[in-house]
């Protein structure tokens, strides 16, 4: 049903929160190496959708298959382990962890076995954790922890990173560090899934862009197709 | 008290310091970095000092032997016991653990009456083991408890580098805090926990096989070093491995010389020492790490 | 006329559970010689475990007297416990007799016509003990026991022999209980090098105090002295660390009457395991009430002509033949014995019908 | 009413952890009617000042003033009560009650009367009122009856700062309001603090630059624990040392 | 929601008033036993106040009980009944001046670290009355009189005792009720669900968990008393930790967070207890009681995430269904 040109293909997913209907019947796909950005406002399920996709909400049916394979009923840690890294809102970092056990604990090599975003390589992007190596993750400021969190999964060498919100709380340079290290990561060949609040920048990093309101996709198209698009600030509320 | 018996008092709370950070090793384990408040982990200590009891005749009387029979068998109770009854309570309010563990302590208690008996039972030391050496001209030291300390201090290390040096370790202490992220990360949590679990449970029970020789085995044993393994983990710090080994010394050397100096005291003093520690330091001796 | 309930409150859960059942095999051995009768009438048992827990005694004995309205109570092994159940068999005036707890209260403080005990009081192997090791030649003794009444008891009882003969307590150690940690005192014990130690423990830390005591290298060079519980159902889980401990009791092996004789036999068959202790007071509790009970053909709310009848009786018990005290503590020999594989067999009798002082009875 | 009396001020302030100089000397003050913005990058120690100037950290060094009290050795609920309101970079909310609730309890934090046990809190007029307004203002009328737990992060954020209104402080020490906000928010979220610097003294904290120079008076900029200028926007913006150390091509 | 409060109103009101006709048709026994299970459901109720609302988990209420126990026969003469009016009081104040000292040194630590501070408290008060003659050692001690005696109150009447009993377990819910509901009540759930917040609304908190600590203390102060009065009869075990556990597991198996699950889990531990416990329906293997109990609640732990009280929800759920999933 799917050519394993897609790294995700999601067909019809819904997803409840308790008795709460959250997602209604979304489709989704995103092919090797393609960059995506999600847009929608505050609560219309961006989350909820990303959540989904990697098994951690329970509640859900549908079709989704990784690279080919259907991964309908896989726990987070399958669909993880087949090439998809995380970046979850609010950042995820172990505080009990000092910054380099939280990029070393899973760090592994991509599927050919290359390591190309070694540990030395994300002490060279983000210099502040260099500063910051032995101490606790709980003891880094925000803008530390968000980095951390993106070097830890870049250091499992996914074939897709998925970032929700990973520019928030960010001073504006590390924000153009980070929105260069996503073009790195982009031409490296990485597929990304972008959610930020900074739709400009978003369609701007991105080959293609999905709408959401209320649980549904609203709009979904070529990056710059969608830039112009006319609705696109009504759903975004601008 | 002269200098000879006060150095074989020194050697006496090491030693009663050292076997307690044995029993309450697992418990740093499963309670201290899992999160699991595991009241039932008394009774893992005493289904391992009954196995060194009912398992010996089984394997013809060898006390290695039996050890390593048991242990295997304990990882196997472990792994199963967090299969069947834990693994769906990590996303549950923390105290609905106090009412499971506790479940099981009656059921562990009543299953090994009906098993093995009420009786009281000894083990005794092999016979490579049974020696004595003499201390001055006080008294002599028997080689089993020399031997008992010799593995314990080696078990301390080598978890202490497991938990700090090593990547399992990692994933351990991250698990305690975040399991989501875990997952997110690849790692297959719940399988991790199993082990950590089963880990903990075998620890538990090791201690009770290899402590039945110098102890007695009697019902009820279980609950007894029950909350003086959770003062040790307290006291050191949950979380921390290294803060439970001093702790346990600690308390070896509190109850040691307490009972001599302060015989009237002596029931009370380990809670007041737990009280004043957490008064000064509310996270313990040493935080997580 | 319908049949003669017996309350049976023992432990069938924890430390005890194995005291219990050797009482209340004890017990059912008799009233099965009598034809399953006491007092003429049919018997039938009422079963409560106690778990030795005192804070629970009031209810569970509430149970038995109120709501199975059993005629007789049988029970405990457990001093507070049995104490608890004392306080309110006296108030209800139901017939008790009290197969083991050792406390000083029940035949003291809250003794009652309807009260009995077919075991023995703390004080009383101490006290024949203290004699035993004045007469020894030692001088200078350490005591060493559990910190709870029971241990206290059996050590004052002790000291007070002891003492009367001219020796000296020179350090009385308590272990809180039921810690079982004792490297600390026996230390202290090697240390302070008295001429001998008496010590009362039972159960899982008897076991754990013999073979530490041994492993400490003391066995040799200091006489351990204990009250019989010490070696009683412990010596095989000692290993053979408990061999020749002398220790006194009322009750020992290879007495060599005729009705332990026959006691035994019988025991063995029915249980297919070897009497203690426990099962002989399980045993004269039964005989106790049988001879009460018979007085007044089995009615027991006459509380006053049973005691009478069981008052003027001599009980002729496996330990030997003895009677009951004002207080209704029995009046015992106590006998020394000798820890030898895995029984206790008497060397003399320690004591001759030794009574108890029974403080503060006011009956 | 003095329109730029100064409400609070932090002089000399010091944090040190370890080695890790958080805070190096670092002195400021916020006035009634303006909005003091603090920039500065990741790590700089902006939350921590935040933290000390509400008491929630005691600082190494240095002194806090309110309202013209030395208040540096008033604990967190002290400070609190005498008009000093905070909200959190990461959410603080209570999860189980629901968004009124959530404020109307910031809300009695300012008429306590614990030993009054029969009254029914629900049904005390001030602190209903005061939450209702917070709610209002903070625009989140329309799910003032859901739980707050599973609002989405935005409203949360959005409920943060109400909760922190409810308290009718007259400081407000806002830790990056508009993190996370959609553009919509992040509008209503800036409209509300032109209207509350009325009568408020308002220090923010926020990375969003287009935010910040739209709305703040004065602006600080700190650096690895050291303030680099305080200064008017425009001087801000064209301070070359800002440009370099935090701004970037801005 | 408006529907489920009514419900749960009217299920606690049927209660009460069934405990209140109880006495019409139970046995002499089986007043007593309700008795004793009332005393532990108000010794529950303490410790929800603490638990359940506050967030404070107590691994020493046993002590308060036990205090208020052995203040009762130790201040009561020996040569006379005490004064109900005199004694009840003095109980609950003894109770709460040790609760008191406790709470305000163990607030200071958190989570894990106050449970085992409370926990060291009470074998502080628990060696005490063990290792000392003070309270009769470890064999206990006993009232000579019951308070009351031979006034209209006489205790020592079981049918009297037990609506004094019902009288103070009506009266601790009510109360509990509605200062849960009042700020006090308000300030401690917000408390133990987010401290940090709540002093930064300015809250003190220190003397909010102060109070609810001293105020449980006082309830089971004054559940100690009523205990002693029944049996007339107490002993260290009354402190010891064992209580303290069997407590937290009854308001755990009722419900964590709701005043009727304390009192819920109190009586269906008892009466898990005696059931397993009754060898008219269990005969010889009754002796294993314990298996019965622990069973059940593992299974009650694996079945009701909420407890009992969320068991109709947990029905309604399955006769109905919500949603697929
Ligand atoms: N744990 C939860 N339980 C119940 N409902 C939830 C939960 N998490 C989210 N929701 C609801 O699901 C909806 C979608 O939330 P989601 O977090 O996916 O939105 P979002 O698009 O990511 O918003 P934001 O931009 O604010 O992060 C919201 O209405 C929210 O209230
Ligand atoms: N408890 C602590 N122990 C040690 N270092 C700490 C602690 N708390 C914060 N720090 C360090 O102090 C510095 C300042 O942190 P702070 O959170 O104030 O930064 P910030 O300016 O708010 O940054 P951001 O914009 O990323 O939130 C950081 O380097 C942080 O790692
Ligand atoms: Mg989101
Ligand atoms: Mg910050």
């Amino acid at each position: 049903m799917s050519s394993s040109e897609h790294i995700i293909d999601a067909r019809e997913i819904h997803a409840w929160y308790g008795s709460s209907h959250i997602l209604h019947g979304i489709d989704l796909q995103i092919n090797r190496g393609e960059t995506v950005g999600l847009l929608g406002r505050n609560g219309m399920g961006k989350s909820t959708l990303i959540r989904t996709l990697l098994g951690h909400v329970k509640q859900r049916t549908g079709h989704i298959s990784f690279f080919g394979k259907d991964m309908s009923k896989a726990r987070p840690h399958e669909v993880a382990r087949s090439g998809v890294a995380y970046v979850p809102e609010g950042r995820g970092v172990f505080p009990n962890l000092s910054v380099r056990e939280n990029l070393v604990m899973a760090a592994r090599p991509n599927k050919r076995g290359e390591q190309e975003w070694s540990y030395e390589r994300i002490m060279q992007t983000f210099p502040r954790l260099k500063e910051r190596e032995t101490n606790l993750g709980g003891q880094l400021s925000g803008g530390e922890q968000q980095m951390l969190s993106i070097g830890r999964a870049l250091m499992t060498h996914p074939e897709l990173v998925i970032l929700d919100e990973a520019t928030e709380g960010l001073a504006p340079m590390i924000v153009n560090e980070i929105w260069r290290v996503v073009g790195e990561i982009r031409s490296s060949g990485m597929a990304t899934l972008i959610v930020d609040r900074n739709y400009h920048k978003v369609l701007a990093n991105s080959d293609r862009a999905v709408v959401m309101q209320k649980g549904q996709l609203v709009l979904q198209g070529e990056a710059d197709k969608i830039t112009n698009d006319p609705e696109l600030t009504g759903y975004l509320g601008v | 008290m002269d200098l000879s018996v006060f150095l074989i008092q020194l050697l006496n709370s090491l030693q009663y310091g050292l076997l307690l950070y044995l029993v309450a090793m697992g418990l740093t384990l499963i309670f201290g970095i899992m999160g699991v408040i595991n009241l039932a982990h008394g009774s893992f200590y005493m289904i391992g000092a009954y196995m060194a009891y009912a398992l010996a005749p089984l394997v013809g009387g060898n006390f290695f032997l039996t050890l390593l029979v048991g242990l295997v068998l304990a990882v196997i109770l472990g792994y199963l016991l967090e299969w069947a009854f834990f693994s769906f309570l990590y996303d549950r309010e923390h105290l609905q653990q106090v009412l499971m563990t506790y479940g099981l302590i009656l059921v562990f208690e009543e299953v090994r009456s009906l098993l093995v008996g009420d009786d009281v039972y000894g083990v005794s030391v092999p016979d490579i083991l049974s020696g004595s050496i003499a201390l001055g001209d006080v008294m002599t030291y028997p080689v089993y408890r020399l031997f008992v300390s010799a593995v314990c201090l080696l078990l301390a290390l080598g978890m202490y580098l497991v938990f700090t040096r090593t990547r399992l370790g990692m994933m351990i202490r991250a698990g305690s805090v975040n399991r989501e992220m875990v997952q997110s990360l690849g790692i297959d949590i719940k399988f991790l926990y199993r082990v950590v679990f089963a880990a903990g449970v075998a620890i538990a029970a090791f201690a009770g096989m290899i402590s039945a020789p110098v102890s007695s085995i009697y019902p009820g044993m279980g609950n007894q070093v029950l909350i003086i393994c959770f003062v040790v983990v307290v006291i050191g710090g949950i979380g921390s491995i290294r803060g439970a080994f001093f702790a346990a010394l600690l308390i070896g050397l509190v109850d040691t010389f307490g009972k001599v100096l302060l015989p009237e005291a002596s029931g009370v003093l380990v809670y007041v020492l737990m009280a004043l520690i957490l008064l000064w330091k509310p996270n313990g001796l040493f935080k997580a790490g | 006329e319908d049949a003669l309930k017996v309350g049976l409150m023992l432990p069938a859960s924890g430390t005890y559970a194995q005291l219990g059942n050797a009482i209340e095999n004890g017990f059912k051995l008799y009233i099965e010689k009598e034809g399953g009768k006491l007092g003429g009438r049919d018997v039938e048992y009422v079963k409560l475990d106690d778990e030795s827990d005192p804070s629970k005694a009031t209810d569970n004995i509430n149970k038995l007297i109120k709501s199975d309205k059993v005629d007789v109570v049988v029970g405990t092994v457990h001093s507070g416990v049995a104490a608890a159940m004392a306080k309110v068999a006296k108030k209800t005036g139901t017939l008790m007799v009290v197969p083991n707890a050792g406390s000083k209260l029940i035949t003291g403080p809250m003794c009652a016509p309807n009260i009995f005990r077919s075991s023995f009081s703390n004080w009383q192997p101490g006290y024949a003990m203290g004699k035993v090791a004045a007469d020894k030649g030692y001088k200078k003794v350490v005591t060493i026991t559990w910190k709870y009444g029971a241990g206290e008891e059996s050590v004052g009882g002790f000291k007070e022999s002891f003492e009367e003969n001219g020796g000296e307590v020179v350090k009385e150690m308590f272990v809180p209980f039921p810690n079982v940690e004792f490297q600390a005192l026996l230390t202290e014990i090697a240390a302070t090098k008295p001429d001998a130690v008496y010590t009362f423990f039972a159960g899982g830390g008897a076991v754990k105090f013999v073979k530490d005591y041994k492993a400490a290298g003391l066995m040799n060079s200091i006489p351990l002295l204990g009250a019989g519980f010490l070696t009683d159902g412990t010596l095989k889980a000692q290993g053979g660390d408990g061999e020749g401990l002398l220790t006194t009791l009322h009750y020992a092996d290879s007495l060599d009457n005729e009705t332990d004789k026959t006691f035994r036999t019988a025991y063995n068959e029915s249980f297919e395991m070897k009497p203690d202790v426990y099962a002989v007071q399980g045993y004269d509790a039964a005989q106790i009430l049988s001879i009460g009970l018979a007085a007044v053909d089995g009615d027991a709310t006459k509380t006053k002509e049973i005691a009478a009848a069981v008052e003027s009786a001599e009980i002729d018990s496996p330990r030997g033949k003895f009677t009951l005290s004002k207080a209704h503590n029995p009046i015992q020999d106590i006998y020394l014995r000798e820890a030898k594989g895995e029984g206790n067999p008497v060397i003399s009798v320690a004591a001759a019908k030794l009574d108890d002082p029974a403080k503060g009875c006011r009956m | 009413m003095n329109q730029h009396e100064t409400l609070l001020s932090g002089q000399h302030i010091t944090q040190r952890w370890g080695g890790l100089t958080a805070l190096d000397d670092v002195s400021l003050e916020i006035e009634r009617g303006t909005v003091h913005a603090v920039i500065g990058t990741n790590g700089a120690g902006k939350s921590t000042l935040i933290n000390i100037l509400s008491g929630e950290l005691k600082p190494t060094e240095g002194q806090v003033t309110l309202l013209g009290n030395d208040v540096t050795r008033w604990s967190q609920p002290r400070r609190a009560r005498g008009g000093l309101g905070r909200s959190y970079q990461r959410n603080t909310i209570y999860p189980d009650f629901t968004v009124s609730e959530n404020c109307r309890l910031a809300a009695q934090a300012q008429i306590q009367r614990p030993w009054v046990w029969w009254n029914n809190a629900q049904q005390c007029q001030i602190s209903t009122t005061n939450a209702s307004n917070a709610i209002l203002q903070a625009g989140l009328d329309d799910v003032s009856n859901s739980i707050a737990g599973p609002l989405s992060h935005g409203q949360k954020r959005q409920l943060e700062v109400a909760m922190c209104l409810s308290t009718h402080p007259q400081v407000l020490l806002l830790d990056e309001p508009l993190a996370g906000m959609g553009a919509e928010e992040t509008e209503r979220m800036l409209a509300l603090l032109e209207q509350l610097k009325q009568d408020h003294a308002i220090l923010l904290v926020e990375h969003d630059m287009d935010a910040v120079f739209r709305i703040a008076d004065r602006i600080t900029v700190m650096v690895n624990g050291k303030v680099i200028a305080t200064d008017t926007p425009a001087n801000i913006r064209s301070n070359p040392d800002v440009q370099t150390a935090y701004l970037g091509e801005h | 929601m408006i529907y489920k409060e009514k419900g749960k109103t009217l299920f606690v009101g049927l209660f009460f008033l069934a405990l209140a006709l109880y006495p019409l048709v139970g046995g002499e026994y089986s007043i007593t036993l309700v008795n004793k299970i009332m005393i532990y459901a108000i010794l529950a109720l303490s410790l929800e106040l603490l638990v359940g609302s506050t967030g404070l988990v107590c691994f020493g209420q046993a002590a308060f009980f036990g205090i208020g126990a052995y203040a009762a026969i130790l201040l009561s003469p020996e040569d006379g009944p005490a004064s109900v009016w005199f004694l009840l009081p003095a109980c609950v104040v003894l109770a709460a001046t040790y609760a008191l000292f406790v709470g305000a040194l163990s607030l200071r630590t958190k989570g894990v670290y106050f449970i085992m501070v409370t926990l060291a408290f009470a074998q502080m008060a628990y060696y005490v009355v063990h290792d000392t003659s003070l309270g009769g050692g470890s064999d206990g001690i006993y009232m000579y009189f019951t308070p009351g005696e031979e006034t209209w109150l006489d205790l020592s009447n079981p049918v009297i005792l037990y609506f004094f009993t019902l009288l103070f377990l009506v009266w601790t819910f009510v109360f509990l009720a509605i200062l849960l509901r009042s700020h006090l009540g308000r300030a401690l759930a917000g408390i133990r669900i987010n401290e940090q917040r709540m002093l930064a609304s300015g809250f003190s908190t220190y003397p909010y968990k102060l109070a609810a600590f001293v105020t449980s203390g006082g309830i089971a102060g004054m559940a100690g008393f009523l205990f002693a009065v029944q049996d007339g009869f107490v002993n260290p075990e009354m402190l010891s930790w064992h209580l303290s556990g069997a407590l937290l597991v009854m308001i755990i198996l009722g419900g964590l967070g709701h005043l009727h699950g304390a009192m819920i889990g109190a009586f269906v531990f008892v009466f898990l207890q005696e059931f397993f416990k009754s060898a008219e329906i269990f005969g010889d293997f009754a002796e294993h009681w314990h298996l019965g109990l622990g069973l059940t609640i593992i299974i009650s732990v694996a079945l009701l995430p909420k407890g009992l009280v969320g068991l109709p929800e947990l029905v309604q759920k399955r006769l109905f269904g919500t949603q697929a999933g």
